[in-house]
């Protein structure tokens, strides 16, 4: 973490910048300096897609991407209140399919993320398309070894 | 069909989620695709999904299990090598092996986890690298249609060529492995800006608005430098980039549509398959290609 | 051999501890040993005199002083004993204050250590052989390699001292980057205007033999007594008719040919070329890859128009060779930029900032030429793509630099203040334009320097954003900057008519070649090593090489020129007598045993060792074994060490004497 | 103190330039340390020969130092480099042979680590004492000289091998 000199790098480049609460250098900073509540209160690593632009442009090779999944991990585990409910609602919910099916099963997906989010009406515009145009199965696609994903979860879970 | 140079060859095949559903045509113009240049993929028995985002971005073991388990199937069917055509599981698998290869304490961890012993360290490509190994003078030779017509803007995406010392294949900030192939098939390619650019495919579903922003202005510059079509290695970007594009229309009351094709569909036009048979008709945005003319695309 | 020992007590920072009187009587019962004393101040006059005495009066051959560390006063010691008619190197020291009676508390131990070290020098000195200081012969001229400020100011030091120089240019002119610059920091006056009256004092001198369109291809000897070769390429054009009229220029219908490098590759030339109007020599060259004649044998039109019969297309590379006693490395730098941006060029490097891809984003020295007013824009700020004036210019520093990505972890030290220079003076010709500069820090240490910097922040309006650009792209012909502002924690986007980038200052391509050429030490980026950083600035480990400029590390004109003058000073004294006195500490081969393996040619460190073939009667080889140039070697020993069959042998450290102090034990 | 107690004896191999240097700073620093240790000075840690060390074992040394530059201090550019090729070999052929490692130990000092001085002596001196008296110099003195020519073989052959691989 050292490594990160605050050039701004990173955050120069960042696609999601815009719409980021503080800079990506910012967290590293906050991080760097201790200030570890308001580096995980805010909204930055919750938005951050993983894109790795930032990692492959820094100059002194940080690995900021990944010091951005530590953070999220760092606040999940401490119990900090997420900023962007809604995208940590995505993954938890893109998790369970995989915990209960082995794949992703995109109805079962949508269907969770929407309990969760109770925003019943964002996805209107693609679903009926998908299900036309015969994209979207019904039917979840089930793994035989479904076990061994589940000890996966299981194994690695933090709670 | 025509046996390439020092027999079949044959490839690892790991499909991905959403190569069974929300990108069935990917799937299906791949396999058409190779097939027709005389190589076969064994699909990897039971495999599970890579994570992707949601992995990596809350849980590094779980992610890391995850990614691995699809790896230890492939050295228990004895695979050497896995083609992963989606862009995120391809850096997820390709990731996660290197981390396991390069750091014992992980390795161990894994090893622990999945209870099993890695040893070989498997071969992961996408489809670029796929379509080099098969050979581009395997395109050209079998070439059936002329798309010099194509002005194609290159879609790479962000988690293609990064990080670029991992994936080693071409350049992280300016790539050319897409536009040689591309060019195999005749079609021209445009120089534009945004070809490693994100779209934020993370968030498609929990913040459509950010998605819409970054597919919109990656569209945009690609018309912008005279491309009439887009062409994608990844599901994810498919998906921002053409399905999105219905609420980019409403969000963007002027957007015009604008055509986005799998590689591999390009590649199969060029081989003289119809759209039916890649799947071209599942897209949101329709692409039409009758011989010559380009119908329904922005010129 | 007679020996005296003499054991100080240096007030009682000895004698606190050790028991001197024992051990002085405890020597004087060794065998061999003479006469043996202990005294309170051995340094001390009376002391000294004490030496002296004892020398004379006892009729000693060798003496051993137990004292203080021999780097205090083992010069003192030998001093005293070669006025008393010994040679130097039979005095041995032993370390009593250092090495036993500071470091030790406990009385019985310390003496015990004391007389074990004196027993040890005793046998030491038994074994010692007198040996003369070697000299070697001075060839009192210089060799200058690279004729930027750096070279020509330490060849005008030199020359005006009185002694030969030779100045060996690569390019056709001499100048260096310096002619290249418009205005120089931190005065702003015309770089040109400064550095051509030096040119021409260069080229008239009368000690200085300038060899331009020349490379040094070899080196060989050792300081004081080197000889070098050099090859002077064809420039195709006889130097000694050519009056310099450049009608064969004007008249050559190539003139789009190639880039004009000197122009940075914003301008073209023709075949037949100076590098530009005030190069000295004022004597062009011909470009064979480019001149029609070369290629199909047809044109000839500068044949045509030299009424001097000048152009002369069979001349061929020559080579010479100089002894020189001097070398002093001038060769530069170059900037980190890949590829230039020309029309055709491929783009590659800095792909995130479209380095080569954009013909508008050019760096530091393009932006030089565009501000100079005998660049190719007379001075006038234009985009290189369409001419246009750019309204809103960005110049981001660092690029390259501080980038350890890159492979760059070194800060360039100029940037900093020369893109302060060309904001400014792109707001001084283009009053309503706007000037933005990312940085990361500004490193503006030097006299005027950082006042200079907050001038063009507060009278020139320069903006400055500390932060680093991660992404430059086109759009309808403006560049779209994407930076942050790390202070404000803000996102900024500037679309901008033009990019300057201040990319880091590299060594030159060559660079290392040069020095295995020359046998100087380089780091791990291509700049040349210095003796010592702080105490030995200018002077490379090889003894008679000589640094100056930024072939060292990135430098500045006023630091070039210190160092220039520096080198110039140090080969003056190198010059200041006849012959070169050295320490007698060198190694020697026995030929009868040396084995011919050349294992120790392989580990010195310093190359002084050669092949020699050894003849018998008739002249007939029969056997080639190591010869140690004693003007080279500096005394390691690596080489003694090294060698299986023991034939080397280390004077004043030979095998026999180090097995006597073990021995001794 | 009495001559009862074994003390052992050591002898410090030390370059010219940085080691010696740094242990008169240690003495101007007045720091302590064990008075067992003789040190011989020789120009550079490139120029010991291990012929020297077995020299100072067979005189009934029980314990040997060398100590040299600093990678890239040294002042010769590049004799220490040598010198640690060769000490990595000598090392393990000590412990072939059966000399206990520790018997022979390698530093880098400079000019200005007087402490590190003072600490390595100390540490050494302990890790001697721990081994006790070296009695078995004579057992495999024959032994030792057999296998020595090879040795010295196999570092030059090293030595040059490096060499063409770092000139090109
Ligand atoms: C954009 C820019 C702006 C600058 N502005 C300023 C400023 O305003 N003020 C300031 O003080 N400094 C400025 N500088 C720095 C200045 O250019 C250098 O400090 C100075 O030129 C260094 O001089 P030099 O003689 O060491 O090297 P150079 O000028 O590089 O000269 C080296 C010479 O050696 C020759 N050479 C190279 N290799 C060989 C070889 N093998 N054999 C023979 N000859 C060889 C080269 O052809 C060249 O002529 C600027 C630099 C840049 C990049
Ligand atoms: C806190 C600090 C840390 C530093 N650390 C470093 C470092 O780590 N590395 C580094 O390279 N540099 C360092 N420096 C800088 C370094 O101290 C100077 O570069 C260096 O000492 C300058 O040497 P000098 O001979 O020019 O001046 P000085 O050291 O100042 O010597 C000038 C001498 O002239 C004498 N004198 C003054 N006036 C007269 C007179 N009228 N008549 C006769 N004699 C006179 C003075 O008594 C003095 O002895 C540091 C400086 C400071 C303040
Ligand atoms: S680019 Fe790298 S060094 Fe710069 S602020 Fe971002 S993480 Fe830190
Ligand atoms: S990985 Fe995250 S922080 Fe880095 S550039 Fe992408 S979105 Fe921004
Ligand atoms: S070669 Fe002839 S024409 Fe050309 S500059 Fe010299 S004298 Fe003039
Ligand atoms: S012969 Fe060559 S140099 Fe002379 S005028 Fe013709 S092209 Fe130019
Ligand atoms: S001088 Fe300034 S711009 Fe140049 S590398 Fe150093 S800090 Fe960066
Ligand atoms: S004044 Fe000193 S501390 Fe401040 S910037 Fe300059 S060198 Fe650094
Ligand atoms: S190492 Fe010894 S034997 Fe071999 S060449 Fe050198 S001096 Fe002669
Ligand atoms: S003593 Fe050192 S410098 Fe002299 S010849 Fe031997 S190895 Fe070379």
């Amino acid at each position: 973490m050292s490594l990160c000199y605050q050039c701004g790098k990173c955050s120069a480049g960042c696609p999601i910048r815009f719409y980021m609460d503080i800079a990506p250098n910012k967290v590293v900073r906050l991080i760097q300096l201790g200030l570890y509540d308001e580096a995980l209160k805010s909204s930055t690593p919750w938005l951050c897609a993983g894109c790795l632009t930032c990692s492959a442009r820094c100059p002194n090779n940080f690995d900021l991407a990944k010091f951005m999944d530590a953070v999220r991990e760092i606040a999940l585990e401490k119990g900090v209140e997420v900023k962007e409910k809604d995208i940590l609602s995505f993954h938890e919910a893109f998790l369970d399919q995989i915990k209960m099916h082995g794949r992703s099963y995109e109805v079962g997906l949508v269907a969770e993320y929407k309990m969760k989010t109770l925003n019943l009406l964002q996805d209107v515009d693609s679903a009926p398309g998908m299900f036309f145009k015969g994209k979207l199965g019904i039917m979840p696609h089930n793994i035989e070894d479904k076990k061994s994903v589940r000890d996966i979860f299981k194994k690695t879970s933090k709670k | 069909m025509k046996p390439l140079t020092g027999g079949n060859m044959r490839f690892g095949y790991y499909p991905g989620c959403s190569q069974i559903s929300s990108a069935k045509e990917y799937d299906l113009s791949l396999k058409k695709v190779i097939g027709n240049l005389g190589v076969s993929l064994d699909e990897l028995d039971d495999w599970s999904c890579c994570g992707a985002t949601s992995g990596h971005v809350t849980n590094h073991k779980l992610a890391n299990g995850l990614a691995m388990r699809n790896i230890m199937l492939a050295d228990h069917q004895g695979l050497d090598n896995i083609v992963a055509p989606c862009a995120a599981c391809y850096n997820r698998l390709i990731l996660s092996q290197y981390e396991t290869f390069n750091h014992p304490e992980i390795k161990s961890e894994i090893e622990e986890l999945l209870s099993t012993k890695f040893e070989k360290d498997i071969g992961i490509f996408n489809v670029l690298e796929l379509f080099m190994k098969i050979g581009l003078g395997k395109i050209v030779e079998n070439r059936k249609r002329e798309l010099s017509n194509l002005n194609v803007a290159c879609y790479y995406g962000c988690l293609l060529v990064r990080p670029a010392d991992i994936t080693k294949f071409d350049d992280a900030e300016e790539p050319t492995s897409m536009e040689r192939i591309v060019e195999a098939t005749g079609a021209k390619t445009v120089d534009w800006n945004h070809k490693v650019e994100c779209c934020g495919a993370a968030h498609s579903i929990a913040r459509r608005d950010i998605v819409v922003d970054l597919s919109k202005k990656i569209i945009d510059d690609a018309i912008a430098h005279g491309a009439n079509v887009m062409v994608v290695a990844c599901p994810m970007c498919h998906t921002n980039l053409d399905m999105r594009q219905r609420t980019m229309k409403k969000v963007y009351p002027g957007h015009k549509e604008f055509p986005v094709l799998y590689l591999t569909e390009l590649v199969g036009l060029s081989l003289g398959m119809n759209e039916k048979e890649l799947g071209i008709d599942l897209h949101y945005i329709d692409f039409k290609y009758d011989d010559n003319i380009i119908k329904n695309t922005v010129a | 051999m007679k020996i005296g020992v003499f054991i100080c007590h240096c007030g009682e920072n000895i004698s606190r501890t050790v028991d001197c009187p024992r051990v002085a009587h405890f020597a004087e019962g060794l065998p061999g040993v003479e006469y043996s004393i202990d005294y309170k101040y051995m340094c001390s006059d009376p002391g000294q005199k004490l030496i002296k005495d004892a020398i004379r009066e006892h009729k000693l051959d060798a003496i051993v002083v137990g004292s203080c560390s021999p780097n205090m006063h083992e010069r003192t010691f030998r001093n005293a004993a070669v006025s008393a008619g010994i040679n130097p190197f039979l005095v041995e020291i032993a370390n009593l204050r250092e090495h036993c009676s500071w470091v030790h508390d406990d009385v019985e131990a310390a003496t015990e250590k004391a007389i074990e070290l004196v027993r040890m020098a005793i046998e030491k000195v038994k074994r010692d052989k007198p040996l003369t200081k070697i000299r070697v012969p001075v060839t009192k001229r210089v060799l200058v390699i690279g004729g930027g400020i750096a070279g020509i100011q330490a060849a005008l030091d030199i020359a005006n001292a009185g002694y030969e120089v030779v100045l060996v240019e690569r390019e056709p002119s001499i100048g260096g980057h310096m002619s290249q610059l418009s205005e120089t920091f931190p005065t702003l006056d015309c770089s040109q205007c400064i550095l051509t009256p030096r040119m021409v004092e260069v080229y008239q001198h009368p000690k200085i033999k300038l060899l331009t369109y020349s490379e040094v291809v070899k080196v060989e000897g050792f300081i004081g007594n080197f000889k070098a070769t050099i090859k002077k390429k064809a420039r195709h054009i006889n130097e000694d008719l050519c009056s310099g009229c450049g009608l064969c220029i004007t008249k050559c219908p190539t003139k789009k040919k190639s880039y004009n490098s000197f122009e940075e590759n914003l301008a073209f030339r023709p075949a037949v070329y100076v590098p530009f109007p005030q190069a000295v020599p004022n004597i062009p060259v011909i470009d064979e890859t480019v001149c029609m004649y070369y290629k199909n044998g047809k044109c000839g039109m500068c044949v045509k128009v030299c009424d001097r019969g000048a152009i002369d297309f069979e001349q061929k590379d020559t080579m010479l060779v100089a002894d020189i006693g001097a070398i002093i490395v001038a060769t530069g730098y170059k900037l980190y930029n890949i590829e230039k941006a020309t029309p055709e060029s491929k783009y590659k490097g800095y792909g995130e900032y479209g380095y080569g891809k954009y013909r508008d984003v050019i760096d530091g020295l393009q932006f030089e030429r565009i501000a100079s007013a005998s660049g190719p824009t007379a001075g006038e700020i234009k985009r290189p793509s369409d001419g246009k004036e750019p309204k809103k210019i960005v110049f981001i520093q660092c690029v390259g630099s501080r980038d350890p990505s890159k492979g760059i972890s070194y800060c360039s030290k100029i940037c900093c203040m020369y893109t302060a220079k060309q904001a400014m003076l792109y707001k001084h010709k283009v009053h309503d334009g706007e000037a933005y500069v990312f940085y990361m820090d500004i490193r503006a240490g030097g006299k005027m320097y950082d006042e200079f910097v907050r001038r063009a922040i507060e009278e020139d309006h320069v903006k400055y954003i500390r932060g680093r650009v991660s992404k430059i792209h086109e759009e309808n012909g403006k560049y779209i900057v994407k930076g942050e502002d790390t202070i404000a924690g803000m996102p900024v986007e500037i679309d901008a008519d033009m990019v300057v980038l201040a990319t880091a200052m590299i060594p030159q391509d060559n660079a290392p070649k040069l020095a295995q050429t020359i046998g100087i030490p380089y780091d791990k980026h291509g700049f040349y090593n210095e003796a010592h950083p702080k105490l030995r600035p200018v002077e490379s480990t090889t003894a008679g090489v000589f640094l100056a400029g930024a072939c060292q590390s990135p430098k500045d004109i006023p630091e070039s020129v210190a160092m220039a003058s520096a080198t110039a000073s140090k080969a003056i004294i190198l010059f200041a007598s006849d012959t070169l006195e050295r320490e007698p500490v060198v190694a020697k081969v026995n030929e009868d045993l040396c084995a011919g393996c050349f294992y120790c040619k392989k580990v010195c460190p310093f190359g002084a060792i050669e092949v020699r073939d050894i003849k018998d009667v008739n002249g007939i080889i029969y056997k080639e074994v190591a010869y140690i140039n004693q003007g080279v070697c500096q005394g390691c020993g690596t080489c003694t060490a090294t060698c299986l069959s023991k034939s080397i042998e280390l004077a004043g450290f030979n095998n026999e004497e180090i097995f006597a102090e073990i021995a001794a034990l | 103190m009495s001559k009862q107690k074994w003390e052992p004896k050591i002898v410090a191999f030390v370059c010219n330039w940085c080691t010696y240097a740094g242990a008169d700073l240690a003495g101007t620093s007045r720091l302590k340390y064990p008075a067992n240790t003789k040190i011989i000075r020789v120009m550079c840690s490139g120029g010991i020969d291990p012929v020297f060390i077995l020299k100072a074992f067979e005189r009934g040394a029980d314990g040997v130092l060398v100590s040299g530059c600093h990678p890239n201090d040294c002042h010769y550019n590049a004799g220490n480099f040598h010198a640690r090729r060769r000490w990595d070999l000598f090392h393990k052929l000590l412990d072939f042979v059966g000399i206990e490692k520790d018997r022979l130990q390698f530093s880098w000092i400079s000019a200005s680590e007087g402490k590190k001085f003072a600490d390595v002596i100390t540490k050494v001196t302990k890790d001697i004492i721990a081994l006790g008296p070296f009695k078995t110099y004579q057992d495999m003195n024959a032994e030792f000289t057999t296998v020595f020519p090879e040795f010295a073989e196999a570092g030059n052959k090293e030595i040059a091998y490096e060499e063409e691989m770092t000139n090109g």
